[in-house]
């Protein structure tokens, strides 16, 4: 059975379900700090937990419907500091919004699990058990403010297209499991397909297009982003400062475990999606971006775009590709938590600092923010010395090292014409002066330090990247098989 | 005989209705939730006619799986149309479309 | 003598200054601490100069640590000939910008001061980088400061300007990128040197080249992917336009003696008749144009376009000699020696401008008229630096045209012919800007209340006037310097890495 | 010696940055001592080397400092040092003394005293370099940098809108001149791959039968193409025709410049050089022919234009360009020695001239128009006299300098084969008349008839003080420019007959034997050598030039100048009513300038215009940058609409992506 190796999900399962019990008996004046403390400790234990059979041998365990390999390890890490991160942000905002209700930290936590899940699944059964409990987590997260008419007609529309976009996936699942003879275990398929002929089988070029269509959904790719700038948009910044960063990690770990690990035979067929929906989405992300003045949806634009590369990377279905599009990940969700944390101190007194103007004037208010957030832009258009040039740079390698020198090029003219939008949330907060003057804002000590880290941590990989690119690499050589 | 390409089919033509069903109803949202329900039973068609082809019981217990979780999903989806109706007191798919561009 | 790393700390010193004025701005007083960061990296940059041996064409001084190894990348540093005039020039004129700040900029003159400071260490480290990467990362990380600079104390349309100027040198860089990596996974190193001796086929030359040109050819910037200078320049403040013109131009330029030519040299030799005309292009069409300008920078702007149509046509005259290398050299040293002089002189004229500016708060010409009644001392000088503009000889403006054009007579008169109008046109748009803004009466009461340079001012002026002559008189320091580098730079750049193909060959 | 030469140029350069830089503190005694002591050493020391030169047959040929050595080329600042540049030196160091006492007087109430002095040192600075120069660069150096001072001292009274136009005139007419020279010597370099005089003379051989493509298929001897470019330099800064167009309006400048500048010494730069590098010129007859045509054109066409001017300094200033048209002719018959033999006298007569001009203008108080003069021979005595032997020394009078060099020149082109000499010849023949009558016709309006000064004075309302004779500053140096105006012109025997240029100056004796197709078996370059056989000292040659044409010619243009001015004007008033046309073409200057405004003054801006507004604004920002900025934009705002925020969109465009995906694999 080996049930060690899912220490750390069953930990954290535990520590959920006694935190809604503990919750209701705790004093009621220091209630919320209270239980954000021990959600917090919570969070600590798992990643310690994971750290520590980090590096290790991979392990198989559950009867094989589970894995524990440094790729699991290491994206789960990622998940839990950018969740605990996202938890740091959010506390103020969640107060002042009159939102704070434990629930908030209990939904986060099971999505967490379920991308734990996730990472670890050696089983597709596991990979949708996972995806649905990340899925309905946020389902509920996204409409988290009830009373909000933008907040559920968001939580609608991502309900109604990620039930489709799971239908899709488990179409597929189960014409996989049809045409490998009843295999559903990733590492059984894998062997099945490697004696397959892989690109006249039809069958299995659907199940592809279906899984596919599934995953890149929790990218938010094109064609399968529509919900993105919606759901960015409407759900509280809180919600969408955790939406929009940590569960790309769980879809790039998706990714790898089907596309990369399951299906790696047919990587001929599945690299043609892939290409042909990073190009797109980069595409359309950095130019539909270009023509919004609400920054939540336009980082929903930049995402899709920054998702775009993503699955460039991997598309190549090298090594190298997939530690590109690893490392881009974990960046991308460092970075954009980074930016939702600017977007979460512009708010003030319940209202949200959505549109390109509350940026106006941040260098005359808060020059070090303004600071942290050139940063943070820099970093998303991929400017050196920051890291996002280092991500960028870690995709085009890959992919002129397996010959896709015009795809490449054209990614990089998209990159010029996404630059726009980054300069002129830089141009309103350096060049222009504030319209009104908002209230200074005291944020908590953890809040400044949390921000500061993150900041300069963009910067500090970008001028020594090596050490995480080695950890993905890393990773990777331990995990692949 | 009914063969498995049968079930396959009828489970296609299900996929398929719900994904028309989708996209032509302009109305009421319970019937996109109605259509994700069919979705989910054309899969699980899938499952059971490969289930008993190949004589593997893993596709069944998949089907339990999917039928638990689509519940889950269902009760979800009717809160959060709960949630619609009292913003907007519609429940009209046309009418959610504060959000665009 | 000196074992410290003298290099990495032209880089950092200025850099980390920068951080420090941001950080104690508010303690002591932010002008005289940049000053004193300027000034000691002035010093150490001439220590460079000193102990430099202009008789190797090595790269020296080098320093080399393991950076990113996971892509092979090395923060790799060195000098050769090249890079030494440059880098020394770069450190005198931001302490020129610093002085020039001092009682202008009263608009967060921390972050004016820092971004400057930051913008002369990534500088510096663009001219000594050798690794392929480092170069890309210091190459595009200054337009981060430039950006700043020009998006915050800069005029009305600054926004304008600015996006303009970060799209269009990114919009370049980019293909750079992309040629990098390429040359990589071809040679397997990302070290600028062993590039260098990468044997390529043509047609990966032939675009290689391309982009190189493209990226380049955008910040020299050459005709017709120039119109971003004259709006960066209008709407710049006076430290940036000097930066600006001075500086950047000249890493463009750099980059391509640096890179495009030795390696690419076949692509190079078959694309030199694109470059020249190019490059007389800007020497003669926009010399036209800069004779309209309505705005003193406008016109300052467009014949720094100019001027550097000469570098670039200095640079690529060499495939048209027939291997004749003694002329070869003459041509490179002359684009080399005009881009120094260049840097003197146009950030001359730029703080100049902005000496009036500052009393004046227009450029258009129009306001302006008689300057000479009120201002004699600044009218001396800008008449110097406005007879250095063009081409006088005794003035450094003349040597690097000079040797251009005796290079082209060699191959070709009619090239020599069109780089020679330049005398005529740059007299033509100079002088008529002499006449209009500085000789005349007094042409309102605005131009009557003027006030006479400051001794800032003066000095300021004083330092470049000096520079422009000295190098007029006596250029053989300059050339001297670069001598062994120019000669070891044409072996490179007049091989053949492919049998000496062209393009239509291959297709 | 080296040191000698050295403090020449220096010491007047000392002088310029001291009263430039220092001018206020030194103030304005000071500061014209400073810069006379200056130019007083440059004479003393170049009559020492003068003599040194001259009289012991030292010469110098050397280097002062390596400018720069790139490779193979080695561009050095030297000096050389023959009987040509001594003579310049001479000449120059000399007239300029003589202004810079001159300027003294003429100036003493002008607030830009200090200035003017720092910039005419400068200028003998600049010209002393120019003369002793030994290369090509530096000779361009001085050449630029005569230039230079010429546009600033143009510019002298920089609130005259006239004068900076006038100086931004010169300057750029003569960089187009320049742009030639530049060019001459990147051929130089080029074929000879040296610019040192030596070294390039003495490969100057190789030239011949190279050959430079001009178009494909069409190419030139290298020697013609080389001289003519540098034939254009000549012109540019010798004001030849087409580009005499800055000279007559340089007369916006202060008098003494004009002296100085555009009569003595730098606008005959042009002819120094050309006649020291005859090597160059030696080898085409194509260059000779056309140097030949453009100055006897200028001298015939410019002498006519003195004819209608009323501004006693265009006066002058034509006779200058036509005078300067003779030398460029003489030169154009390989007479250089004439040429520069003319050039001194010149030197000596047009500095007085004008600096006596100057003298009248200040006794008028600034008024320059010589129909507001008269009858000032008994208020100006010194003046008079002085600029009566000018104006005799001009026209040629037999025993004054210009008969002389005037003489030689008109025979030199008589005497040479080349077949421009049939075109030349009777142009400069009637020069000699035209020169006559104009000179003498400012001579009698000024000094003799009614004093018509008194009335126009009056009518200005102005107080009315008679005309009265300049202080000594002003009158010493026109005494001292008398004597060589008047002896000069007997150096003949040594300069020209002798062998005096002969180091400096080339002269090909077997001319052309590479040119099959010139059939002449006589060498056509002999004019001077023919000429010398034939003379028999001075005395002999006045005799014989008395009957010669140009005498006659002179003498007729002097008394019809007499008779119109002094007797009776209707002759005058007749001419002017039937050659109507004539005149007006002449007060038009031929509509030079009308065409060089229209043409190319204007046209450039218009070109500069039509670039900026079509090629910079239009085409490439707005068509091409601001262009794809706004189909990114426009596209951006069309694509947005896809996101139709209804569901139903959203789900089929998910599925239409799946179905596209789909058949992309069934179908391919």
């Amino acid at each position: 059975m080996n049930i060690a190796i899912a220490l750390p999900e069953i930990f954290l399962t535990i520590a959920i379900c006694l935190s809604l019990l503990i919750e209701p008996f705790l004093p009621t004046d220091k209630r919320r700090l209270i239980s954000y403390l021990l959600i917090q400790t919570c969070l600590i234990i798992t990643t310690l937990l994971v750290i520590n059979t980090f590096p290790a041998d991979k392990a198989w365990g559950l009867n094989n419907l589970y894995v524990r390999d440094d790729l699991g390890s290491l994206l789960k890490i990622s998940i839990l500091l950018v969740t605990m991160l996202a938890f740091v942000y959010a506390r103020q905002y969640l107060q002042e919004k009159g939102l704070w209700k434990n629930e908030f930290f209990i939904l986060i936590l099971f999505s967490v699990l379920g991308m734990l899940v996730i990472a670890s699944a050696n089983h597709l059964l596991l990979i949708y058990l996972g995806l649905e409990l990340l899925a309905l987590a946020l389902y509920a997260l996204v409409a988290f403010s009830r009373d909000d008419s933008r907040a559920t007609e968001a939580a609608m529309k991502y309900f109604v297209l990620g039930a489709i976009a799971s239908g899709m996936l488990l179409y597929g699942i189960s014409i996989l499991y049809g045409i490998t003879r009843g295999q559903l275990e990733l590492s059984a398929i894998a062997s099945y397909l490697s004696t397959q002929e892989v690109l006249n089988n039809i069958p299995l070029l659907f199940a592809l297009v279906f899984i596919v269509g599934g995953i890149a959904f929790k990218f938010g790719t094109v064609p399968f982003h529509m919900w993105a700038p919606d759901v960015y948009q409407g759900a509280p910044t809180a919600v969408t400062l955790f939406l929009a960063s940590v569960p790309k990690l769980a879809a790039f770990a998706m990714l790898m475990r089907v596309l990369g690990e399951s299906l790696g035979a047919a990587q001929s067929g599945w690299s043609q999606l892939l290409l042909v929906m990073g190009l797109l989405s980069v595409t359309v992300g950095n130019l539909l971006a270009i023509a919004q003045f609400n920054l939540k949806r336009m980082f929903a634009y930049s995402t899709i775009a920054h998702m775009g590369f993503v699955l460039l990377a991997a598309m190549t279905g090298t090594l190298e590709g997939y530690s590109a599009g690893l490392f881009y990940t974990i960046i991308y969700a460092l970075t954009s938590v980074g930016s939702f944390a600017i977007l979460i101190l512009l708010s003030h007194q319940g209202l949200d600092a959505e549109t390109l103007n509350d940026l106006k004037g941040l260098n005359e208010r808060h020059p070090w923010y303004a600071f942290l957030m050139l940063l943070l832009l820099f970093s998303m258009a991929g400017i050196p010395p920051m890291v996002g040039f280092y991500a960028k740079f870690s995709v085009i390698q890959a992919m002129l090292n397996t010959g896709y020198l015009w795809p490449a090029v054209f990614v990089v003219l998209m990159s010029v014409v996404g630059e726009f939008y980054y300069l002129r949330a830089i141009k309103m907060m350096y060049f222009d002066q504030p319209e009104k003057h908002p209230p200074q804002i005291t944020y908590p000590m953890d809040f400044q330090i949390a921000l500061t880290a993150n900041g300069l941590l963009v910067l500090f990989l970008g001028l020594l990247p090596t050490g995480l690119i080695e950890l993905c690499t890393q990773a990777l050589v331990a995990s692949l098989p | 005989m009914i063969s498995l390409s049968n079930y396959l089919v009828i489970g296609a033509l299900l996929f398929s209705i719900s994904i028309a069903g989708m996209f032509l109803n302009r109305k009421n949202i319970l019937i996109l939730l109605m259509c994700i329900e069919l979705m989910l039973l054309a899969v699980n068609m899938n499952f059971i006619a490969f289930s008993y082809y190949l004589g593997d019981l893993a596709g069944q217990v998949f089907v339990f799986f999917i039928l638990t979780v689509a519940a889950a999903e269902t009760a979800i989806g009717l809160a959060i149309l709960v949630l619609v109706f009292r913003n907007r007191r519609t429940i009209n798919v046309q009418d959610l479309d504060s959000l665009k561009g | 003598m000196f074992d410290l790393p003298i290099l990495s700390l032209l880089i950092w010193l200025p850099i980390l200054g920068g951080l420090g004025v941001i950080l104690f701005g508010r303690h002591l007083d932010s002008r005289l601490f940049a000053l004193g960061i300027t000034i000691i990296s002035f010093f150490i940059s001439l220590i460079l100069l000193v102990q430099f041996n202009s008789a190797s064409a090595e790269m020296q001084f080098q320093e080399k640590l393991t950076w990113v190894s996971s892509f092979n990348i090395n923060y790799h540093l060195g000098v050769d000939g090249f890079s030494v005039p440059l880098i020394v020039l770069n450190s005198l004129i931001t302490i020129l910008v610093v002085i020039a700040a001092w009682e202008v900029i009263h608009y967060r003159i921390t972050q004016y001061l820092a971004a400057f400071l930051v913008m002369e260490g990534i500088v510096n480290g663009v001219f000594m980088a050798l690794d392929a990467v480092l170069f890309y990362i210091l190459f595009e990380a200054m337009l981060i400061p430039l950006f700043l600079i020009i998006g915050i104390w800069g005029g009305k349309r600054r926004v304008y300007a600015t996006l303009k100027f970060f799209l269009y040198t990114f919009f370049g860089s980019v293909f750079l990128l992309i040629s990098l990596i390429y040359l990589y996974q071809v040679g397997g190193s990302f070290s600028i040197t062993d590039m260098q001796k990468l044997p390529l086929a043509i047609l990966p030359q032939t675009l290689i080249f391309l982009s190189f040109l493209l990226a380049f050819g955008v910040k020299i910037p050459m005709w017709p992917v120039h119109t971003w200078l004259p709006d960066a320049h209008v709407e710049a403040p006076t430290g940036g336009s000097v930066i600006l013109a001075a500086i950047t131009l000249k890493v463009g330029a750099y980059a391509l003696i640096r890179l495009a030519l030795p390696i690419v040299p076949d692509a190079a030799a078959n694309l030199s008749s694109l470059v020249i005309f190019l490059s007389l292009t800007a020497v003669v069409y926009i010399g036209f144009v800069a004779l309209v300008q309505q705005d003193m920078k406008k016109l300052i702007a467009y014949s720094s376009i100019a001027h550097m149509g000469f570098v670039t046509l200095g640079f690529f005259i060499i495939y048209q000699l027939n291997k004749d290398t003694s002329t070869a050299i003459l041509a490179i040293q002359g684009g080399m020696v005009q881009m120094v002089s260049h840097g003197f002189i146009s950030a001359a004229l730029f703080l100049c401008i902005g000496i009036l500016y500052d009393r004046m708060h227009t450029r258009d010409i129009n306001a302006y008229g008689g300057v000479a009644n009120k201002m004699p001392q600044f009218s001396a000088f800008f008449v110097l630096f406005a007879m250095a503009n063009t081409g006088l000889p005794g003035t450094s403006g003349f040597v690097g045209e000079f040797f251009v054009i005796l290079a082209s007579f060699k191959a070709n008169v009619w090239l020599a012919f069109l780089a020679a109008t330049t005398l005529i046109i740059g007299a033509a748009y100079t002088l008529w800007l002499v006449k209009r803004v500085i000789f005349g009466e007094i042409k309102n009461a605005e131009v009557a209340q003027l006030t006479d340079i400051s001794q800032r001012e003066f000095g300021l002026l004083t330092i470049l006037a000096a520079a422009v002559l000295f190098f007029g008189l006596w250029p053989e320091p300059v050339t001297d310097l670069m001598g062994a580098s120019i000669e070891h730079l044409l072996t490179q750049a007049l091989q053949t890495k492919c049998g000496g193909k062209m393009l239509g060959d291959c297709l | 010696m080296e040191l000698i030469y050295l403090c020449i140029p220096l010491a007047p350069l000392l002088g310029a940055i001291a009263a430039g830089l220092f001018g206020k503190q030194l103030g304005r005694t000071n500061s014209h001592r400073i810069t006379i002591l200056g130019v007083s050493i440059a004479l003393i020391l170049s009559i020492l080397v003068a003599f040194d030169t001259i009289g012991e047959g030292h010469t110098y040929n050397g280097a002062v400092y390596t400018w720069a050595v790139i490779k193979d080329f080695r561009f050095e600042i030297g000096f050389l040092i023959d009987n040509l540049s001594a003579m310049m030196m001479l000449v120059v160091s000399f007239v300029s003394l003589m202004v810079h006492i001159y300027t003294i007087g003429y100036l003493h109430d002008d607030s830009g005293y200090q200035r003017f002095f720092s910039y005419i040192s400068l200028f003998t600075f600049s010209m002393l370099m120019l003369v002793m120069s030994n290369n090509f660069m530096q000779l361009f150096f001085g050449w630029e940098a005569v230039g230079l001072v010429s546009y600033l001292l143009i510019g002298f009274w920089f609130k005259k809108e006239t004068a900076i136009f006038a100086n931004m005139k010169a300057f750029i007419v003569n960089r187009i001149g320049d742009f030639g020279f530049l060019l001459g010597i990147g051929g130089i370099l080029a074929f000879c791959g040296s610019l040192d005089y030596a070294e390039v003379f003495a490969k100057i051989n190789e030239l011949t039968g190279q050959t430079i493509s001009i178009l494909p298929g069409i190419s030139w001897q290298a020697s013609s193409f080389i001289a003519l470019l540098l034939f254009i330099g000549a012109m540019g800064k010798s004001a030849q025709i087409p580009l005499h167009v800055w000279l007559p309006d340089s007369m916006e400048g202060p008098t003494p410049i004009s002296a100085l500048i555009h009569a003595a010494t730098m606008v005959t730069a042009g002819i120094f050089m050309v006649a020291r590098m005859s090597p160059i010129f030696e080898l085409s007859d194509t260059a000779l022919n056309f140097i030949m045509v453009i100055g006897a054109t200028t001298a015939f066409l410019m002498g006519l234009l003195g004819i209608v001017q009323n501004d006693i300094k265009r006066v002058v200033a034509y006779s200058t360009l036509s005078q300067l048209g003779y030398m460029t002719a003489a030169l154009g018959a390989s007479a250089y020695s004439a040429s520069v033999f003319h050039l001194m006298t010149h030197a000596f007569f047009k500095a007085l001239l004008f600096l006596a001009a100057g003298s009248v203008i200040i006794a008028m108080h600034h008024e320059q128009d010589i129909r507001k003069m008269g009858g000032l021979k008994k208020y100006l005595p010194i003046t008079y006299w002085a600029c009566l032997v000018g104006s005799l020394a001009l026209i040629g009078f037999p025993g004054f300098a210009g008969f002389f060099s005037k003489d030689l020149i008109i025979e030199a082109i008589q005497q040479s084969q080349l077949g421009a000499a049939r075109y030349a010849y009777p142009l400069v023949l009637l020069g000699v008349f035209v020169t006559a009558f104009y000179s003498f016709r400012m001579f009698f309006l000024v000094f003799h008839g009614k004093e018509r000064f008194i009335a126009s004075s009056d009518k200005h309302g102005g107080q009315h003080t008679l005309p009265h004779e300049s202080p000594w500053t002003i009158t010493l140096p026109l005494i001292l420019l008398v004597i060589p105006s008047i002896f000069a012109g007997y150096l003949l025997d040594p300069m020209v007959v002798g062998d005096f240029f002969h180091e400096a100056i080339y002269v090909n004796d077997a001319a052309h034997s590479f040119d099959p197709n010139l059939n002449s078996s006589l060498s056509q370059h002999l004019a001077v050598q023919t000429i010398s056989e034939e003379f028999h000292g001075a005395f002999n040659f006045i005799l014989h030039g008395i009957s010669q044409w140009p005498f006659i010619l002179a003498m007729m243009g002097l008394s019809l100048a007499a008779y119109i001015y002094l007797y009776n004007d209707s002759l005058a008033k007749w001419g002017y009513k039937k050659l109507h046309w004539l005149y007006n073409l002449l007060d038009h200057k031929y509509y030079a300038d009308d065409f060089n405004q229209t043409v190319f003054a204007k046209g450039s801006i218009y070109l500069g215009k039509g670039l900026s507004v079509f090629g910079e604004r239009i085409l490439i920002d707005g068509f091409m940058v601001n262009g794809t900025a706004k189909a990114v934009a426009w596209s951006a705002s069309v694509m947005r609409h896809l996101q139709t925020g209804y569901l139903y969109d959203y789900a089929f465009v998910m599925f239409g992506g799946l179905v596209l995906a789909l058949s992309w694999f069934l179908f391919f």
